[in-house]
């Protein structure tokens, strides 16, 4: 089997966002996704400093520090973007407005629960920023993340050990070997990368499969 | 390509059921999307909950929906005026049902549901009959009444300009509860004088982000060539 | 004793705004008050409809229908005034950052309480509108009326029999026969009308008052 | 006449006493009223409580304050960033108490201070550990968390043009926490890229009304005059 690419994992989500919906793409890993988006749907990018109708990151040069995005990057708002203030912006979020986020994840338990924001370590300075806020606010909550740690311990479990963003608020979870849905009734795979069976899947993942596959 | 501009009153209120809660814009005549009004009363939808700040002035617009037995209920702060009588007519024969609320906590109602709160403890009309029955508590030396969300299925407002993105700007005391009913409401239509280019709109100066808006409808003099080239028209 | 007429009670209550003062003057009575404002003082005037900076009536034939007051009249908007939403407006209302507001009243009791938005009949249509919000949110609530009922019942109680539209919320009474402040000990006279004795403004008058005059 | 413009940096942050409750605007750079944290840094106060959403980055601003030993906790939602040295080290070695709030609660909070709400139930955070201890509530087959305002005694805020009357407009996403720690503070402070005469704002486009701004204090290359003519300076 052959897994994605960081890339590949981006195009993947890309390819699920519908034109016409509201996103907002949460910081790390997430914000790649913008990249992949097809050129021919219009989708509004939401970024939770206050902007909808966000647009790429600008030409070198013309970087305008009052114009960021929730990493504090750099960015450009499309015509016929707009701009807020927090108050705003953050209704809008936990008033299921957004259509769809897509947040990058630690843990992802079988039964939709989030934890993305703390390791939980005595030592660790926490930081939640609009994690918890995303988590509870979008119609629909996508995670992207690498299917195992580096330890090579799986991150979809049957309980988060590590500090929660948000309880069952996931739908779907895309990683570097498959696209899992979370229904009512568990996990199940929608989508394997080529070559890997889903014995594999299942011995890789902590938490029980169900086989969704057309 | 997203276009949401609609190019008839049919397609504007199109699909607003029986039984709907329906938020309508306006204080007093400012601001109330007369013409939506009138195609919801042609569309027909019947048993609905409205809410405005007033029960209808006169005998044109809710007046006129109140008038032809479409509303059950009226959620509103101010339902008496010198021409309501329509409605005065309708409550005194116990024909519509009608929940006044304060003013603010109709508007922070409002602002609740289209901002995911749960409830919200609101010192406005504690100790009086608007209150009666319903959870109070102190909180810091201060009392205050636990108040809950008004969401709706539709809103109907009107609004100065409008793109194809959905966002709007108002004009003047007409704004009033427009860019707030948009939130709350599944489905917002706005009734707009014009519809100008995307990026005609300043983006420091939209007050009402497109992603509130679903349906935009041009009332103007500009806009009667779209309407009359577009197919069906109101029933 | 000499009644004050409605303007001159307007222009009495008008004489006790101080200059930057932000107010709010309710429909009816009090929205006379803005007739005498003192001329050389800059007063921000505030609309529930969500103006700030409101002007006098226009000239006639100036009218516009989307530029209205409270009480639904045509009004103008001075420079520097702006405009916004009604959960903004309530929401200056009950955060406290009115300074005043001017409410007409059917009652005041001893203790500050304030009925003015409905008489209770079982026939009444009831209509409430911003009354409660300002009751509760303005700095300094000030009440103007007169001080009997046409039927020559005190509008001052001990106890208000029409329903409450706010709770202790009245710090100074105005009417056609006095200034009457209401501080934790009860109501004190600041002023009465010429050729009026406390002792006839007491008979006048259903709840304890105290001389406060200097 | 009403002239909210002051004209030197340290009658901007006069009378800040010792353990005030003081939010400062910005997310990042973006919004951060620099000037008048450099001012707040000259003048003294100590013991303070600051709302931010960040904790300060680099050495300079909010990071210097902190530096300078003035802050007693902070209330924030993402202090650790790349170059939060600062705070970090402050944090580890127990030198300042933190409040982590989730950024929309942190953001609502301010809004309830601002308009006089008690508390409200948010979904934000629930079943989490920023949410133990908390009272929460099922309301309509969701859980909720109660959450309570926090308010401010002053407020440092940037924004990009002020009249006299103190009304304000922001520019691009420098907008974010301005508008609401404005409504949530008894005295709030902006400085501006510009002061402009009254009635040039567009009342159509004002952001944040003058009911809401005590101070006004240019920072930009038009306000240099006005700055040295005035007497005093940053203490």
């Amino acid at each position: 089997m052959k897994r994605l690419t960081r890339e590949q994992l981006a195009a993947r989500v890309a390819a699920d966002i519908h034109e016409g919906a509201y996103v907002n793409l949460g910081i790390g890993l997430p914000t790649l996704v913008g990249n992949y988006l097809p050129r021919d749907r219009e989708i509004f990018l939401h970024s939770e400093n206050g902007l909808l109708g966000m647009g790429p990151a600008p030409a070198p040069g013309e970087e305008d520090p009052d114009l960021i995005n929730a990493g504090k990057q750099p960015v450009t708002l499309l015509t016929g973007g707009c701009y807020f203030h927090h108050g705003d912006s953050f209704g809008m979020m936990r008033g299921g407005h957004l259509d769809i986020c897509v947040l990058g994840a630690f843990q992802v338990s079988v039964t939709g629960d989030l934890a993305n924001w703390s390791t939980g370590g005595a030592d660790a300075i926490p930081a939640v920023g609009g994690a918890m806020d995303l988590a509870v606010g979008a119609k629909r909550v996508l995670v992207m993340m690498e299917h195992q740690t580096r330890a090579g311990e799986s991150k979809i479990v049957e309980r988060c050990t590590y500090p929660l963003t948000g309880v069952g608020c996931v739908a779907r979870v895309y990683t570097d070997l498959a696209v899992i849905d979370i229904v009512s009734g568990g996990m199940v795979v929608r989508e394997m990368v080529d070559g890997l069976a889903f014995a594999e899947l299942q011995r890789l993942t902590a938490a029980p499969l169900t086989m969704g596959m057309r | 390509m997203i276009d949401k501009v609609v190019h008839s009153l049919a397609e504007a209120v199109a699909g607003i059921p029986d039984g709907a809660t329906v938020m309508i814009g306006g204080f007093g005549g400012a601001g109330m999307p007369s013409e939506l009004v009138e195609g919801l009363i042609a569309q027909g939808a019947s048993g609905l909950t409205i809410v405005n700040n007033n029960a209808g002035n006169g005998e044109t617009g809710l007046a006129a929906l109140l008038k032809a037995r479409r509303v059950k209920k009226i959620i509103c702060s101010f339902p008496r005026q010198v021409d309501s009588q329509v409605f005065d007519g309708l409550y005194r024969a116990g024909d519509i049902e009608l929940e006044l609320v304060p003013q603010g906590n109709l508007s922070v109602r409002i602002q609740a549901a289209g901002s995911g709160l749960g409830a919200v403890y609101t010192p406005t009309g504690f100790g009086t009959e608007l209150a009666a029955g319903k959870e109070t508590r102190r909180i810091d030396g201060r009392d205050y009444v636990l108040e809950f969300p008004i969401h709706a299925d539709f809103a109907l407002i009107k609004a100065h300009r409008g793109d194809r993105w959905g966002n709007l700007v108002y004009r003047k005391s007409a704004r009033n509860f427009g860019p707030i009913m948009a939130t709350a409401a599944r489905c917002t239509i706005a009734q707009v004088d014009a519809v100008v280019p995307l990026g005609e709109l300043d983006p420091e100066a939209v007050v009402t982000p497109g992603i509130f808006v679903q349906r935009v409808f041009a009332t103007g003099p500009g806009a009667a060539a779209g309407r009359a080239a577009a197919p069906g028209g109101t029933r």
